[in-house]
């Protein structure tokens, strides 16, 4: 069903914990769905990410797109992290099942939502990052019987 | 462990050898088409006789009263429509349960989309069907009550004689999808007053796609498959030979070897159930204790999800289910374990865990280390887990 | 002869032993739930995925069109009965021919009973449909054409390609029960305008119980058998992997095969034909000379009655029919022969050798002359033939 | 499907042929049901079935009928005859497959057929025999889809 790299970075999760006091904490998707993410980030005053970790609750993909999606941000500045899109994460990991693309997106919107609350710390604005939504819903193709 | 282990016997199953053998012989030598003529075929006729015996003897059934399908979805599809059209005429009311497999849910979601009416009654928090409202569901114009005999995930088995008892009273056919439980826990459907029960083969070491439905005589019912005039007239489609064969042998053998297997996986079911409730925290049993099928098991495991269960699981060779095989890839958790009253993120950290009377004693306890250790790892990463611990502090 | 010598190929066919072969893994080794989330369960997802590669290579689809049914029976309700469901917004009328398999005229005839509208078209002599009174047939609400691509007793072949360019030009989906044809004739549904085709691989040398619906993409069609996710929401039911795997197999040997068989097959039918037109009085050939499938043979004997024939064939091993298998036991003479025209006592006296690349020359020559021998003795006691005697005196 | 009783009647059938200018002769069925049966009678001046030849084009139950319908009659007196009925016919065979039945009726039918000719021809009238129906319909049972 996964690629190896899924299986790696979902065996092997790079970056899972917490940081205290971090920078910003972003915690989106819920049980309904049956995934949450939480990223935490530690922001220097460079704006640079020093370091990433992650909690999720959820399936293989959603465990390996938190992975992947902190080792793409961990070392960027605020502004490139905004870049590292679902796509991103996506490609990195060799692709993902059709089903399981909402769980790329949802490691996208856990990184926006920490930079979110990085910023509302701040009391900043970061160009081009809009209010997360803490849910992710594709839109299902609607089954016919 | 290098050899798997197959704890997921409520997908489906190992056909047996034996069954094989048998099966055998259909494909190369007695491959005449049953149907004609020609003394050659008569003796695939002959062997079609004898496996509708030998599946009917499993339910106290005349061979008469059993029809051969693809599945025991078909079987489902079948009982529900062809019944509610012979019976237009009474009315359009279906009674069901919210627990029902698929086949049975969305057959009548499908027709609630074509003017029936379908009332979906409740279960009590182990899965048991709440027989007061079932009763007050029951109207002039109700043609069908289908409930499950034993549900797939939770294994729960349906107070089926009181049911049957209500239907009958109240002149109501009744089906019941016995799915999980044909060949697993003894059934007499005269006793149970049982007009139609579905069966498939592959969840009694039978061969995938075969299956059955039992018609009481003197049920009206029509065709859901048309064409031939195969199984008198009521199923069409040249007949699966090596199917029926495998079918009836492995009914043969589940009846035999019912008493046997049920001591034996009940055992593996109390060994498991015993060392998860005890070594591993925040966890519950789905489903009844007593009125349960042998070789059902289901947890909840608080904070973590079912599928990174299932695969850690899988990377120690250990095959498991969460929820009902063909729900996976949706991301909605179970039905059947929020019909029981589970919240959404327990009902996504279910794991059904079903044995076979090949399981051994060691795999159940090698399995319980692997789960115990899997679910520790999965709770150290999740945040659910991080916010509990916190607030307990 | 020792030996039985099978000409009833268009029945049902052997399975082959590389086909068994194929199968087995899939029964007692590689059992698992294709739905299963665990590694051991993706090997079977892998090889229906390549079954349904190689039964799309048949017919030139594409894999993600082959949908598996359990049989052609079930794929021929399927296109008709969820086709009609799914344009009723369109309309509620079915043009198909007056000789189709009783898969499709018992579903159109059941459509009948519940609102439909069907039109039979006539055939000519040879069985070929009418294709000017197709044409006419047609009405605004007509939603599906379905004629068949070879028939099963005659062995014609339907001018599938104007169908095709007909029903396209009328914006109809077309739909062909191609069970007697695929894999015995070369098709290629884009070439040919076939939106929908039934197949079923025990005519091919595949196992019992499994075909397939070939819908081609961005056709709206509904289920017909209603349940979990298998065949993409489309086909409920869990996988019979083994079938699927064999008729994978079957048809990777047919399609590889495909030439050959033909030039074999019509060697075989013409040796037959010729011998039987010459040397046996009052008798001729049914169906088409030409648009014929090569294994077809289909003979009506004058003044003597099928089922004797077949009987006494029988007793020197030869396995015959009369009519199609399915339709053995009723009284009444083939709805096909008599569509081509053919009084109902010629109807009755009809048969049908169907041979298969195992079957020799010898073996023909030895079944031609036991033919004329029981035709012989059947005429001896048939009052028809007294009749026609004195007449002719 | 048949008895080997049936079996044997149908591959040696007895008395197949024709009686020239026959005290009876009667003939039933039609080619539509794809069962037609005839039967020819000598009978003596007693009253008594000298000689009695079949043909009949049918399927194998209809010609094992006609053969053993020929020779429970063979040897009996014209009243005699007439007791031989369809479930006569059917246990001398050991039995008949429920879609056959309706050939063994037709025996019983040819028979009386047979006599009706034979009282007619000679201006009598046989006691217990009525016009025979030259059609034998069974009510089938119908089928619905
Ligand atoms: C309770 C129940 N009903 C119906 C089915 C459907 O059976 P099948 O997949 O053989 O069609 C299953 C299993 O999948 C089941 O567990
Ligand atoms: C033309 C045709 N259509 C449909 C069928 C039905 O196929 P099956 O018996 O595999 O369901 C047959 C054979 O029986 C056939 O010859």
């Amino acid at each position: 069903m996964y690629t190896q790299k899924v299986m790696d970075h979902f065996t092997n999760p790079r970056n899972v914990g917490e940081i205290e006091n971090a920078s910003g904490v972003g915690t989106v998707g819920n049980a309904k769905c049956g995934d949450i993410m939480r990223i935490y980030l530690d922001i220097n005053a460079d704006g640079v990410i020093n370091d990433v970790k992650f909690k999720t609750f959820g399936c293989g993909a959603a465990v390996a797109t938190s992975s992947m999606a902190t080792e793409l941000v961990k070392g960027k500045t605020v502004q490139e992290a905004l870049q590292v899109t679902n796509k991103a994460v996506m490609e990195a990991l060799d692709g993902l099942p059709p089903v399981k693309v909402h769980c790329s997106l949802l490691a996208e919107e856990a990184i926006h939502a920490a930079l979110w609350d990085y910023a509302e710390k701040n009391n900043m604005k970061i160009e081009g990052l809009e209010k997360p939504k803490s849910d992710i819903h594709e839109d299902e193709e609607e089954v016919e019987y | 462990m290098e050899k798997k282990i197959y704890l997921d016997n409520a997908a489906t199953t190992k056909t047996r050898p034996e069954v094989v053998e048998a099966m055998l012989p259909y494909f190369t030598e007695l491959y005449g088409n049953p149907s004609s003529v020609y003394e050659y075929a008569s003796q695939n006729k002959k062997a079609i006789d004898d496996a509708r015996t030998q599946t009917a003897k499993v339910i106290g059934a005349d061979p008469s009263e059993i029809y051969f399908t693809a599945s025991g979805t078909e079987a489902d599809n079948w009982a529900i429509k062809a019944t509610v059209e012979a019976y237009a005429d009474k009315g359009n009311h279906i009674i069901t349960s919210k627990i029902e497999h698929h086949a049975i849910l969305h057959t009548c979601e499908y027709l609630a989309k074509h003017g029936y009416e379908v009332t979906y009654v409740d279960v009590d928090e182990n899965g048991i069907i709440k027989l007061d409202e079932l009763e007050k569901a029951i109207r002039p114009t109700t043609v069908l009550i289908t409930v499950m005999f034993a549900n797939n995930e939770i294994g729960t088995i349906q107070p089926i004689k009181e049911i049957g008892e209500l239907a009958k009273k109240n002149k109501i056919l009744f089906h019941t999808d016995a799915v999980q439980a044909y060949g697993q826990v003894p059934i007499d459907v005269k006793e149970l007053n049982i007009d139609m029960l579905s069966a498939s083969a592959h969840k009694l070491n039978g061969p995938k796609g075969i299956g059955l439905l039992y018609i009481r005589k003197g049920v009206k019912i029509r065709s859901y498959v048309h064409g031939g005039g195969q199984e008198r007239q009521r199923r069409a489609g040249t007949e699966n030979v090596p199917g029926i064969v495998g079918f009836g042998k492995a009914a043969e053998i589940a009846l035999a070897t019912i008493k046997e297997r049920e001591e034996k996986e009940c055992k593996l079911r109390e060994l498991l159930m015993k060392r998860v409730l005890s070594e591993v925290p925040f966890v519950r049993v789905n489903g009844d204790k007593v009125r349960r099928l042998p070789n059902n098991i289901n947890f909840s495991f608080q904070f973590i999800e079912g599928e990174s269960l299932l695969i850690m699981l899988d990377m120690k060779n250990i095959c498991a289910s969460s929820g009902s095989a063909c729900t996976s890839g949706s991301l909605d958790p179970s039905h059947v374990l929020l019909a029981i009253g589970l919240p959404h993120e327990i009902a996504h950290g279910s794991l059904r865990l079903t044995v076979s009377d090949e399981i051994t004693e060691e795999e159940i306890n090698y399995t319980v280390d692997q789960i115990k250790e899997i679910v520790e790892k999965l709770r150290e990463m999740s945040p659910l887990y991080e916010d509990f611990m916190k607030k307990s502090n």
